[in-house]
């Protein structure tokens, strides 16, 4: 498994490497932060993925070259975790021109094909069924790919995810749907959206493989990924629930007033980074040799925001651009028809 | 009284609420969060739990829901958090609510308000920022209704919770910080009828909800320049007053269309076929349909606005159209 | 318990009148074919409920006045059980002026609101969403009523009917859904369309209470129907599958090409009217007074062809009524705008 | 070769899965059961159950499921059963299929083909009959076609399949078992062009799909009266051939648009204001619509024939236009 990843983390299975990498995440939703507070992030919306690392990176260890996933509205860890360039991710994420979709997609609907990611999405659920789709061909081509569809608590709820499950297993593909339950959907908790919070029940009445996680120690999530995918490589799909924290509020400036702080703090101690992080030193590692660690992704992170505030906004007519392939018939621009009209050419 | 469109509708919807015990709202975090744009902020303090339903993530059965409660003889207010996700709702809300009252031989009717807003101005993506209103006015058996003033905010939301129809209520987000000077003791019009914002004997400009703004931010810059400009605000879209826009236009014979949503096969396309097949014989130049690109919006803030029309471009139409 | 309702079989809870009320349905949907062939039916989709007679009776033994209910496109039976009156449900199968629709809705969008029937629908799983919303309105009045969703196995695979199932558990709501499971969905056997063949499971999933029952025996379907009912009006909203089999093709002229004749005289074994006819006779009735009771039946169902034929069509003008309510303002004729356009007036 | 329009799409299809591996169908009873209409029956005896797809009734997850399999590189042909089932489909096909090359920055298309029917003529009732083509025309990025004729059921098909962008593709229930004399080996014309089916010097009548026959029967009953009609189909709506329909309204000067779909806001709309634009200092006449009504159809068989045009009305509002 995971020979042939591009991303670092794969090809040194270690607790420091996949320490090192959910600390990349935490550092890069940092620093996306900051360029949204000022005010260089395009888009009025971003959710940050801090709590969620584990998830990330310990799914994400089972994936390999070739395989295709999508992600939601809060999916930045994910792709890191498959390999991003955080200087690409940042600059879209600004809506500059150097972004992974020339500042036309945002936070909210990034993807690179390259790294098989077939899009984050703002639609809760929208992302779900593609994998479906994915896994078909994967299948038809008899490569040993799998698709992953990434996904919060929120999306549990949406009949789409049913829908998708249901021909996941009918047609035996190597899908896995994986949510990331860190309890909170905007400002509904997970038991104020639904009954049924034992997640993986549902997706098990759906004849799928379907395990619950506790996100907090990476390892774990890192032996539930390798199971689930196992299976989903032999073509029986799996649902993977990972439980962990939303560490902050929806957006970057909720500051969720709707939980107790008690409820924050106590969330908030389900820290796969810091679990993490203590185990290495319990394992002999030194704070020294962390906190170079640490300086190193900052200083990575850093470069991202100057990266993107050096990086040009798309110019304006980029506008019309791949709204329908290249040399495809395209709409006339309204400025130009209206000349036009006005003019009796 | 100085007051924002958002507490405009707020204040609707609490008159409503004291008014009529079977209006209740129903959507995502429009209880305890307030509403994801703040319209509902405190209701449920004075309501409780029971008339703010906070929903799952569920939009296709929080309208089915609704339609069940509108025939079980409330009056439900379902919201969407932004129009964008009415996709995947056009089922319940085009095959069932609009139709039922028809496919029941008018047994009953389905008397809902589906609260959403739409529009570009937060960078939301092309996920989040669309003018959809089309859908729904080509849809018979909904009736549209799309504020563009604090007061009609507040008046046609009144009213639009009267109906007998359902009524896809479509907010803009970026009106909602907007505060307007307003007396909403002033009885409003009858409901569907179109309001005239400005008389001007150059050009008829037949816009709503946030494009009123603009046409009249372009109205005043034209006037500067010896330009009237006649601005009309539909309010509503179904019903549609085509009186007040044939009586300004006849005398005229020079009309621009504005719509914030995709040029093509939308709100504009029927406003000017209709007073085109209406006015014909007075009309000096075809009717201008000043709208939305017929592309995606993108995230970028500079392509964001490139992407619909802004006062300058409504201002340069109607000066080459007066010309 | 149904003791206020207006259908007679209610009121006199024997074998003797189940079997009387799925006898008149099984002629009602045998006279509704034949008007179908002969042309007298609008609507180029007849889809018979022949071979669920015992899930309508069953389940609607347990309902009362004032419950309400949505249905399928295979929703003649079940809108029987509830009393609808035959000849108005024929004359709007033939699209006529007298019937409950007023010839607009046609046999897949009937209703009636007398009845509590919320309306049968053209589209899968059309209708499951509004009884949470009916449900949702009863619980506020504290009526005691419920509300109940029937629909058939293809409507599990769905969406709507998780976010439906969902919200009901999450509300404590007073609804039940109904899965008149029949085996196929036009010519998809139910194991074509899930791996899921234990449907009930799906729905304990999502935290309703949940059951299968075999429609063989009505007094099966009664009993189980009686144990749900009374969850729902308490507050616990439940489903229940009931296993049937189609007898015929998905639409009147459908002949089922894709299963074979041995598939379909097993299935047919599963007769609920002469499982129950049988234990009549075992019972020490004798099959002349069953006779005599099938023949006033036959003649009752003969009357709603008469009452059809005879029933007017509508006039061509009710077209543009109950678009909207009476005397809100409605869109002009095309004809009469076109001829307006041209005269330029 | 007398061909029936159905059995032009089937052949279609065949030919190009023999052409191209990587297409496949998937939609409900595609397979096994040959297809609602019968457009693919046999098919899965050729190419097998992996190349016709049945599927659970799940019409959100069929369009999402193409959506994935073209981006992963194959060609997938969606069916809808009935157009009237796209409502729950919006956000598969509007927010993701439409958008993601836009979103995405042109990274990747979604070359997939929605293959749907809508339109009356079967007493199918309220949620079986709709025209809902206006809520694709409206929503960029996505390709329209609409053949009204067994020609082009094959090659607009045969087309569709070619392109690289997500393509909804409406056949119309009336026309399936509608057979015409065909030569299929004729080359067709490019993706996206009109054609004129008939030139006249009176008026110019603008339609597509099953009115296209209507349109023609109005046509030859007028020329009985010495009335000439120029009938241009469409076949594509996006693409949209404008330079056709100048060209034929510009030296006449009188010209009508036919569509089944209800009015307000539908695809007569646009093109009526299209035409009025680009074409109004030679209009003698407003361009007048001849569209469905703003109504849903009634499963009686009568009320569903009214609702919307008929050759009667076609050629009764040529003869008025004329006059
Ligand atoms: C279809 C749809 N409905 C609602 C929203 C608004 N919304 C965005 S994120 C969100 C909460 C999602 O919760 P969850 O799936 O748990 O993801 P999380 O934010 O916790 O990562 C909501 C309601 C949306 N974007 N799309
Ligand atoms: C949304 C939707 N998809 C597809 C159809 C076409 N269709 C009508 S009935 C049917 C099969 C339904 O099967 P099931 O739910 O088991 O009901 P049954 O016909 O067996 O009573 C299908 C696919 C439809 N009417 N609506
Ligand atoms: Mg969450
Ligand atoms: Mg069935």
């Amino acid at each position: 498994m995971n020979k042939d990843s591009p991303v670092g983390l794969q090809s040194n299975t270690n607790l420091l490497s996949y320490y090192r990498e959910m600390q990349r995440i935490r550092t890069f939703e940092d620093r996306v932060g900051e360029l949204y507070l000022r005010g260089e992030s395009a888009g009025s919306m971003l959710h940050l993925s801090i709590g969620e690392e584990s998830a990330a990176v310990g799914f994400c260890n089972a994936m390999t070259d070739g395989d295709t996933f999508t992600t939601h509205h809060r999916g930045h860890g994910i792709f890191l975790a498959r390999g991003a360039d955080p200087n690409r991710m940042m600059a879209e994420i600004g809506g500059k021109e150097d972004g992974y979709c020339r500042g036309k997609g945002g936070s909210m609907q990034i993807a690179d094909m390259g790294l098989g990611h077939l899009g984050a999405n703002a639609i809760v659920g929208g992302g779900i069924p593609a994998v479906v789709g994915a896994a078909l061909v994967a299948k038809r081509r008899g490569n040993g790919k799998i698709s992953v569809a990434f996904f919060g608590d929120g999306a549990m709820q949406q009949g789409i995810l049913y829908e998708s499950m249901n021909m996941a297993a009918l047609w035996d593909l190597p899908v896995v749907f994986v949510c990331i339950n860190n309890q909170w959907g905007m400002g509904t908790r997970i038991d104020q959206a639904t009954k049924a919070t034992k997640l993986h029940e549902r997706a098990a009445a759906f004849g799928l493989n379907a395990e619950t996680v506790n996100g907090l120690d990476v390892m774990d999530v890192i032996a539930a990924a390798d199971r689930i995918v196992e299976g989903a490589r032999a073509g029986t799909p799996g649902f993977l629930a990972v439980d962990c924290f939303r560490f902050y509020g929806h957006g970057r400036k909720d500051k969720s007033p709707y939980r107790t702080e008690e409820e924050e703090t106590v969330g908030r101690q389900k820290d796969p980074v810091k679990f993490a992080r203590e185990a290495l030193i319990a394992q002999g590692h030194d704070e020294a040799e962390l906190d170079a660690l640490d300086k190193e992704i900052t200083e990575e992170m850093d470069a991202t925001i100057d990266f993107t505030i050096a990086s040009p906004e798309p110019a304006l007519d980029t506008m019309f651009q791949d709204v329908y392939a290249p040399g495809q018939p395209v709409p006339e621009p309204v400025r130009s028809r209206i000349e036009r009209v006005l003019a009796r050419e | 009284m100085k007051l924002a469109y958002r507490d405009a509708l707020r204040q609707a919807l609490i008159d409503a609420m004291r008014e009529d015990p079977d209006i209740f709202a129903i959507g995502e975090e429009v209880g305890r969060y307030g509403g994801a744009y703040g319209v509902t902020k405190g209701l449920i303090e004075e309501f409780g739990a029971e008339r703010l339903v906070d929903t799952p993530i569920s939009e296709p059965a929080i309208v089915g829901a609704a339609v069940g409660a509108a025939m079980a003889g409330m009056r439900p207010v379902a919201e969407l958090m932004y129009v964008d996700f009415v996709g995947m709702t056009m089922d319940q809300l085009c095959n069932q609510a609009a139709k039922i009252r028809y496919m029941f031989g008018g047994q009953i009717g389905v008397p809902m308000v589906l609260r959403t807003q739409g529009g570009i101005g937060r960078s939301a993506g092309a996920q989040h920022s669309q003018s959809l209103e089309a859908y729904v006015m080509h849809t018979p058996g909904l009736r549209l209704a799309m504020p563009g003033t604090v007061y009609d905010a507040y008046h046609l939301l009144r009213q639009a919770l009267k109906q007998p129809d359902p009524v896809v209520f479509i907010e803009h987000k970026g009106l909602y910080a907007m505060s307007e000077e307003v007396d909403l003791s002033v009885p409003p019009p009858e409901w569907g009828k179109a309001v005239v914002r400005r008389e001007g004997r150059d050009i008829v400009m037949v816009t709503y909800s946030r494009q009123i703004h603009y046409a009249m931010q372009a109205a005043e810059e034209l006037a500067a320049e010896g330009i009237e400009a006649t601005v009309i605000d539909l309010r509503t879209l179904n019903p549609l007053d085509f009186d007040t826009i044939r009586a300004a236009v006849e005398p005229i014979g020079k009309a621009m269309v504005i719509s914030e949503a995709a040029m093509t096969a939308g709100v504009a396309a029927e406003l000017a076929a209709r007073i085109t097949e209406e006015c014909f014989d007075f009309l000096e130049d075809p009717v201008v349909r000043v709208a939305g690109e017929d592309i995606p919006i993108s995230v970028s803030v500079e392509l964001e606005k490139g992407s619909v029309p802004g006062p300058a471009l409504v201002a340069q139409t109607a000066r080459e159209l007066v010309a």
